[in-house]
């Protein structure tokens, strides 16, 4: 008995039952006491209230959406906003970063101090307390719903938002996107010829311009061929008429909503200055000497930095990169502080409905768990591909 | 039951509104509540302890409320909560009354040369996520051909600001609600609230399902209230009236018969809550009357002897 | 250290041998001077070296060696004085520094071979972008010179699989794709193993032997006896002295040269 | 060989030499820092003009065009600067919340205690560290928690209610006994399971007894103070108390889950893994939810928690995760070595952990907790979104307030919400800079 | 590696005043095997060590010679056969392994101090935590046998500011400390500088003269020929010869034996 008791792996296999147990009755009781408030409350355990109406408006819509359509229906246009969102904000946050981080190591001390304290004040402030002031300082600097700024004529921007023309496809429209993809096709071509000239020759042709002018042209050439199907519909500006029906008239043009633009730019910013910190320490991983070889073998600052610091630099940039993406996205959240109609803030009116607190719950929990599992698998792959060989 | 936990701890817990409603459940600086919504736990809080101040307030926005009374945290919810019937059928809780007849509206900038809300077709309008505004919203425009667009807050505080900054034409919430909203704005003379009452917005306190003996109590708490301004009894003149041979009024103070006892009070139980907070007309007239900054007129909420709908079955 | 004297004094002195093949001057630098921030680093430094000299550069630590032949392709800035590389004058140009990194190549300490290419790649990379040859020739040249240092094999591997002496031997393969008119090498295997060194060394003597102008910062006394011309002797930022090395190591003049060299020589 | 250079010997050595005038002073740093190419002037002078552009508006809006003075909003309404007047009339219920003025003494005092417990403690130099954290930990915790809520809990009435016994010295000692024999069976199941048995360590069962009776006393004692629940807290204090309770809950718990993931045990294994990944996977806002909404379906009838202790949950779980995985990175970087020469001591496992591999490695990784904790620093404003008036949450209904309303107010309670966070996390990222340096030089 | 039988051979062998003191088994290995995953590590290895006896375990590289030892303090599970220390099989009974390894201390290549304690701290965590020995009395215990390694004025200073040759007697030391029956030692002067290889020595050579029993694992030949009692050849996971030390030098038997000790000696 004394042995048994003092033997590792049966003390293992006892914790383990234990600890199986103990959860599992944790588990138990959680569904039970769930299952038994639920029945109590009168609400329906399941996903069936998807398919019941909605009612209620979101304010942007990328697919078609009306008060009559689903609860179902809303989710999807909430993870689609979602997904604009952190999409741009990536994007946005990955350029801002960069310049950023590079500007940290200027050799200029201005730029350097004003990169530095950039970071500095951006990542020691709360991410709220910054969507709030950009939110509310963008509607403050803008104006009113019945005045305008113009950009070009094209663009227009008040406390509506931003509208710029939309582009409304014609009838023959197929043709000219059939053209946008063999000018693509062409061009990569192109690039592969190019390299092969390059290889054979040792001269590189011009083929970014090259390019450059098959992505213009090939498309201009057919949009002119199809009878021109392609016509925006442009922003309409009411400047008479009764004061409410004066400003920019629905269902003209495509309007950017200031809630949007102020919870992409403050998640863009607040996330760069955690990117300039990434994209710095890679930069500074790469170690003086192999600038200093490239340098010795004629290769010019532009070329050392495409041929030799970056992609040094990448290797360590990536994962923590990857990481503040992932951030952003799960920061982006935060959007129903300022009206922005993403997934859960749209999920926490259907949630107050419909009393379904699991279901809405489990439904946001499933969309970023599913988002942070498929990036750590890409990123896993990614890694041990990237992994300097060592002896 | 509830009561007797509510005995046994010594106060009520009371869900208020947490966003600084005024006139229905605020606090002041100095974290004192105030509202309608307030004094009506005050008047349970009478009822029992004889003593209006043994109450604690939980501040709960729009979202928790309901789980927050399901879940038992607060023993009644007192948070201009509108009456609908899917809430009182399957949310597990129940409405005790109507404290106030709302109705959502609109508020507007003058300057923007509306009159009625039939004029709002293609506004944008602000609003709070998660309250029946947004399906009355979406259900008024749809049935009136209008096109709209919706700007949905978490929370009232942003609603305002976003409104203030004139991101929206058009801000709704109960009237009772824009008025005191529109307190907070810089110029509220260039504001004003549209005259069309979009639904019906019978605001009142709710209690948990299956205690009937606390919902009664609480029922009968607010009929007390209004019983009273019928009566005519006041915080001031209830205690000349003890003497007063009014079989009602008898009644009412616990002289004649005890109408506590079944449900689990004193006989003076009706006494203690108009001693302790005033009758309907005295609280409504202290937190949103016309005297107030809200200035809200009594019309429906007027008893229906004057022309109202406030109307409470006798203490018999 | 001096392990390798040891296997390099077998051979014969081929100095007399690699007499210097022409007159033209490739490196000329005339009154230089450079200071970091307050630090006064080289002092009035002339040096004049022909095509296919071939000069060893010692002294202690800290004296300024490795900024001088860094001042040579510009790696460093020199705030007085001229330097002229293969007839250019190294000034605030770009363009002219582009041209004399071109021809002069360098060979690091720690290699700085690029970790995330091939050993044939890090030698082609510049070749074809800086030179714009053709892949194929690059790789032909590249081969070549693998050749040369006795690694063909190792061609498509990458830097973190080879010994340090491999490393080395691949960075002046990398050098000598590029085809440059003068080697700079600074303290090229002090970073190495005693028996990795004699590997680098052997190359080095070989590419003196075929009249490479070299330029070279060492402490391996066997290897300047037996190949360079003139043996400068630096301190404090600047030249002591300077000699051939018969005379530089038998007779030193200069009392700091003396003390230096029964240091390291036992 | 035109040789004439060949043999050359200095004869005068050359003295140090002082750099040319433009290369030093404050001429040569701006020439070298400022303008060394055509690119970095232009750059330079872009961004003066940008500062200019950027910083003036700023310092007229907060400074120069600010109102200073003022009993109501009307003092501000009309102005285009900060409303300091607005602010410092709030401050009371920016710090305190709806926390009773009377009372406000006792948030005062807890936070000086904080103060006096932290300084020694943030000093690397100061003596008495071990008494010093056993104040910090064990006193001061409970200490604050009496005072913020006003103690005199009958917890001990959880067991034996009321009807069935009066309370008593009785009660208590029953209640403390079966109490205290719960925690130690678990406590022995624990460290039996996990290889020490605890037959022996008497000392550690008579703390633990001591803790239990000690906590258990004074939580029960009435101390006379007037109960303030916590609806009534905000503000600050909230801040500081979410913050502080998440960052010293998720340590702990942070240390158990690492040390679970890094088990050799499967199932344990595998369900610290889960417990970590789903947490780091999903935003905070969303588990604040889930314990405010979620948390009340999850337990049996009749059994409700305080809403700040729901949040303080979340909170302290969600950072948990986070935590697990900078102590696990601590964890990984110990040479297998030291658990190897802990063991041929013959030091058992949580003797191993406790005194060899942990010291070690939460030195590792102090930086990083204190990254995290500047995060759940943040983190905390999100509170707001399931209705606790923390600090920004205060500010923002306060500005609300009819009293005070005006067009300046928001902003102004932003730029101060601002300043204060700002100076509380800078403040955090410069100590955990300097203890990154000290603890470079001691491994050096 | 051979700095140090220059140094011993100096004084004449121990061996014979170190007969063994009693005939009790200090540590009895029976037909015992391990695999590694597939990779059969131990082969049959039976050894029998007698209380007082000296051991001293060579062999070439991964021929299992740590794995033995660390089989001995259950450092490594082994899978068939028996192990018995001091009297006590060694199996999953977890108090067995906690008394086994409280009598046997163990040396480790790279000392395994732990940094974040001082000297003293180093030798008093066991005998306090583990012995529960007043800190005062295991504090003199440990000042005690700092003494005999000669570092007595290192008490309070952390293991980071001692030298190799210091950090491996306090790792002694702490050993000492438990008052172990057997100490193990694995290669405890490979990691050392030569000058420090002495200091190490010498302290166990002492050890040795006071009758501890030990099993070490070494290369130093002139330690094995001075103090061991019997010196073991593995290879291949084998035990190949075993002898006392005169024998095994001058008169190896086996072939791998020979070629070994030719590699070893010169
Ligand atoms: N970037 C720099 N900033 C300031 N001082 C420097 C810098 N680089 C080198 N120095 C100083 O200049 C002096 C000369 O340096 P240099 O590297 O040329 O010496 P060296 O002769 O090559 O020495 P070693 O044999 O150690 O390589 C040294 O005192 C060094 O400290
Ligand atoms: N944890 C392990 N898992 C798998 N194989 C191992 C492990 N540890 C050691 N080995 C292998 O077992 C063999 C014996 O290892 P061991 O360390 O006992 O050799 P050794 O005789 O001490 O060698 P050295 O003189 O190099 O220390 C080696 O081939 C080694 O690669
Ligand atoms: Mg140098
Ligand atoms: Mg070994």
């Amino acid at each position: 008995m004394a042995t048994l008791l003092n033997n590792p792996t049966i003390r293992g296999y006892a914790f383990q039952i234990v600890f199986v147990l103990v959860l599992g009755w944790l588990v138990w009781d959680i569904i039970d006491n769930t299952a038994r408030n639920l029945q109590k409350a009168n609400i329906a355990a399941g996903y069936g209230f998807l398919d019941r109406t909605a009612g209620f408006g979101i304010v942007q819509k990328l697919i078609a959406y009306a008060e009559s359509s689903s609860y179902g229906r809303a989710l999807l246009i909430g993870l689609l906003n979602t997904l604009l969102v952190s999409g741009l904000g990536i994007i946005l946050a990955t350029v801002i970063g960069f310049i950023v981080g590079v500007a940290r190591l200027s050799s200029n001390w201005l730029v350097s101090r004003v990169a530095t304290a950039y970071v500095e004040i951006l990542r020691n402030i709360p991410l709220l307390l910054q969507l709030f002031f950009w939110y509310f300082m963008v509607l403050r600097a803008v104006p009113g719903m019945r005045e305008k700024w113009s950009l070009f004529g094209v663009f227009h921007i008040n406390i509506g938002g931003l509208h710029v023309p939309k582009l409304v496809l014609g009838d023959t429209a197929w043709m000219v996107g059939a053209a946008i993809l063999i000018a693509i096709a062409l061009m990569i071509f192109v690039a592969k010829w190019g390299a092969a000239r390059q290889s054979a020759t040792g001269y590189r042709p011009p083929v970014g311009w090259i390019n450059l002018a098959i992505l213009i042209g090939l498309p201009v050439a057919a949009f002119f061929f199809a009878g021109q199907p392609l016509h925006f519909n442009v922003p309409v500006f009411n400047e008479t008429g009764p004061l409410l029906r004066r400003g920019f008239q629905p269902d003209s043009g495509m309007t950017i909503i200031p809630e949007f633009v102020g919870l992409l730019l403050s998640l863009s910013l607040y996330t760069a200055a955690y990117i300039a910190e990434v994209v710095r320490s890679g930069i500074q991983a790469v170690s003086r000497g192999q600038t200093e070889a490239a340098a010795s073998l004629g290769l010019r600052s532009g070329q050392t930095l495409r041929l030799v610091v970056v992609p040094q630099a990448m290797r360590v940039i990536i994962p923590p990169l990857t990481n503040q993406y992932l951030n952003l996205t799960k920061n982006s959240s935060l959007a129903v502080a300022v009206a922005y109609p993403d997934l859960v803030a749209v999920g926490g009116t259907v949630l107050n409905q419909t009393g379904q607190a699991v279901e809405v719950v489990s439904i946001w929990m499933l969309f970023y768990l599913g988002l942070s599992f498929l990036t750590s698998a890409v990123m896993g792959y990614f890694n041990k591909r990237a992994a300097l060989v060592e002896r | 039951g509830t009561l007797e936990d509510v005995k046994a701890k010594g106060f009520l817990q009371c869900g208020a509104n947490g966003g600084n409603l005024i006139g229905f459940g605020a606090t002041d600086e100095k974290g004192e509540w105030s509202g309608i919504d307030v004094d009506f736990c005050r008047a349970m809080a009478a009822a029992i302890f004889n003593d209006p101040t043994k109450v604690k307030f939980t501040p709960l926005n729009a979202k928790e409320r309901f789980t927050a009374l399901q879940s038992g945290e607060v023993d009644v919810l007192s948070r201009n909560t509108t009456w609908t019937m899917s809430r009182d059928s399957s949310l597990g809780l129940q409405f005790v009354g109507v404290t106030y007849y709302d109705g959502q509206g609109f508020m507007v900038r003058k300057a923007l040369g509306v009159s009625s809300a039939l004029e709002l077709s293609g506004a944008k309008v602000c609003t709070q996520t998660g309250t029946t505004t947004e399906l009355n919203l979406a259900d008024y425009f749809r049935s009136h051909n209008m096109p709209y667009e919706v700007v949905a807050f978490e929370k009232n505080e942003e609603v305002l600001q976003a409104y203030e900054a004139g991101r929206c034409d058009a801000y709704t919430t109960d009237a009772s609600g824009l008025y005191a909203e529109r307190l907070k704005l810089t110029n509220p003379d260039e504001h004003m609230i549209l005259p069309e009452i979009i639904s019906k917005e019978p605001l009142g306190p709710a209690v948990r399902q299956g205690d009937d003996k606390w919902f009664t109590l609480a029922k009968w708490t607010l009929f007390a209230l209004l019983n009273a301004e019928e009566l005519g009894l006041t915080k001031a003149n209830i205690d000349e009236k003890k003497t007063s041979d009014n079989p009602e009024i008898k009644r009412f103070l616990g002289i004649e018969g005890n109408f506590g006892e079944p449900i689990g009070l004193p006989a003076d139980w009706a006494y203690n809550v108009i001693k302790g907070v005033g009758n309907y007309g005295e609280i409504f007239d202290a937190n949103i009357g016309p005297s107030t900054p809200l200035g809200i007129a009594r019309g429906l909420n007027n008893l229906w002897s004057k022309g109202g709908i406030q109307y409470a079955p006798p203490i018999r | 250290m001096s392990d390798l004297s040891v296997a390099t004094e077998e051979l014969p002195p081929v100095a007399p041998a690699l007499k210097v093949s022409s007159t033209d001057v490739a490196v000329e630098m005339v009154d230089v001077n450079k200071w970091y921030g307050e630090f006064h680093v080289l002092r009035d430094i002339n040096l004049k070296v022909m095509r296919g000299e071939r000069i060893v550069i010692c002294g202690p630590s800290g004296s300024g060696k490795s900024t001088l032949i860094r001042c040579i392709n510009r790696l460093e800035e020199h705030q007085k004085g001229k330097i002229v590389v293969d007839g250019k004058e190294l000034t605030n140009d770009l363009r002219k520094i582009d041209e004399v990194r071109r021809e002069v190549g360098m060979v690091f300490q720690h290699f700085n071979l690029f970790p995330h290419l091939t050993i044939l790649e890090n030698c082609t990379l510049a070749p074809i972008n800086v030179r714009k040859m053709p892949k194929r020739e690059a790789e032909d040249i590249a081969m070549h010179y693998l050749n040369r240092v006795k690694i063909p094999e190792q061609a498509n591997k990458y830097p973190g699989q080879l010994s340090g002496g491999q490393q080395q031997r691949v960075a002046i393969a990398r050098s000598l794709c590029m085809n440059p008119r003068v080697m700079l090498f600074d303290e090229p295997t002090s970073a190495l193993d005693p028996e990795m060194i004699k590997e680098v060394l052997d190359v080095m003597v070989g590419l003196a032997l075929e009249g490479m102008t070299m330029i070279c910062v060492t402490h391996e006394m066997g290897f300047a006896r037996q190949v360079a011309n003139r043996v400068i002797f630096m301190d404090g930022g600047q030249i002591i002295e300077q000699n051939d090395p018969v005379s530089f190591f038998t007779n030193p003049q200069h009392e700091r040269t003396k003390l230096f060299l029964s240091q390291i020589l036992h | 060989m035109n040789a004439p250079s060949q043999t050359f010997v200095s004869n005068a050595l050359i003295p140090a030499q002082a750099p040319p005038a433009n290369s030093v002073g404050i001429n040569g740093w701006m020439r070298k820092n400022l303008f060394s190419t055509p690119l970095n002037s232009v750059m330079t002078v872009v961004l003066l003009v940008f500062i200019v552009w950027a910083v003036t508006p700023f310092i007229r809006f907060t400074l120069i065009d600010a109102t200073w003075t003022g009993t109501d909003r009307q003092a501000c309404l009309r102005s285009t600067g900060a409303c300091w007047a607005y602010v410092k009339a709030y401050l009371p219920q920016f710090i305190y919340g709806r926390y009773p003025i009377g009372e406000r003494w006792r948030v005062d005092l807890v936070f000086w205690m904080l103060v006096i417990g932290m300084i020694p403690m943030l000093i690397p130099r100061a003596p008495f560290k071990r008494l010093n954290a056993i104040f910090l930990l064990g006193i001061f915790p409970v200490a604050a928690f009496i005072l913020l809520t006003g103690g005199h809990y009958q917890f001990a009435g959880r067991l034996i209610p009321n009807s069935v016994m009066p309370p008593s010295p009785l009660r208590f000692a029953i209640e403390f006994g079966i109490l205290s024999a719960v925690i130690l069976f678990f406590v022995g199941l624990f460290a039996w399971l996990s290889g020490k048995p605890v037959a022996g360590s008497g000392n550690v069962v008579g703390i633990i007894l001591g803790c239990v009776a000690a906590v258990l006393a004074l939580c029960g004692i009435d101390f006379g103070l007037v109960p303030v629940e916590t609806a009534n807290w905000g503000g600050l204090l909230v801040t500081l108390v979410v913050a502080i309770t998440g960052m010293i809950a998720s340590l702990p718990l942070g240390i158990l889950l690492a040390l679970g993931r890094r088990s050799e045990m499967p199932v344990v294994k595998l369900a610290s893994t889960i417990f970590i990944e789903v947490w780091r996977g999903v935003p905070l806002i969303t588990v604040l939810f889930m314990a405010s909404v979620m948390l009340p379906l999850f337990l049996p009838d009749g059994v409700t928690f305080d809403k700040l202790l729901r949040a303080l949950i979340g909170v302290a779980l969600f950072n948990a995760a986070y935590m697990a995985e900078t102590i696990r990175g601590g964890l990984q970087a110990i040479p297998r070595g030291q658990y190897e020469g802990a063991k041929a001591l013959g030091l058992g496992y949580w003797q191993m952990m406790r005194m060899i591999i942990l010291p070690q490695s939460l030195k590792i990784v102090i930086p990083g907790i204190v990254g995290s904790f500047i995060s759940l620093f943040k983190d905390t404003t999100l509170v707001i979104i399931i209705g606790l008036y923390d600090f920004l949450g205060q500010i923002q209904a306060s500005a609300n307030d009819a009293k005070w309303a005006s067009p300046v107010t928001g902003l102004t309670g932003y730029i101060f919400a601002a300043m204060v966070f700002w100076a509380f996390c800078f403040s955090m990222s410069r100590y955990a800079a300097f203890t990154e340096r000290r603890l470079d030089r001691g491994r050096r």
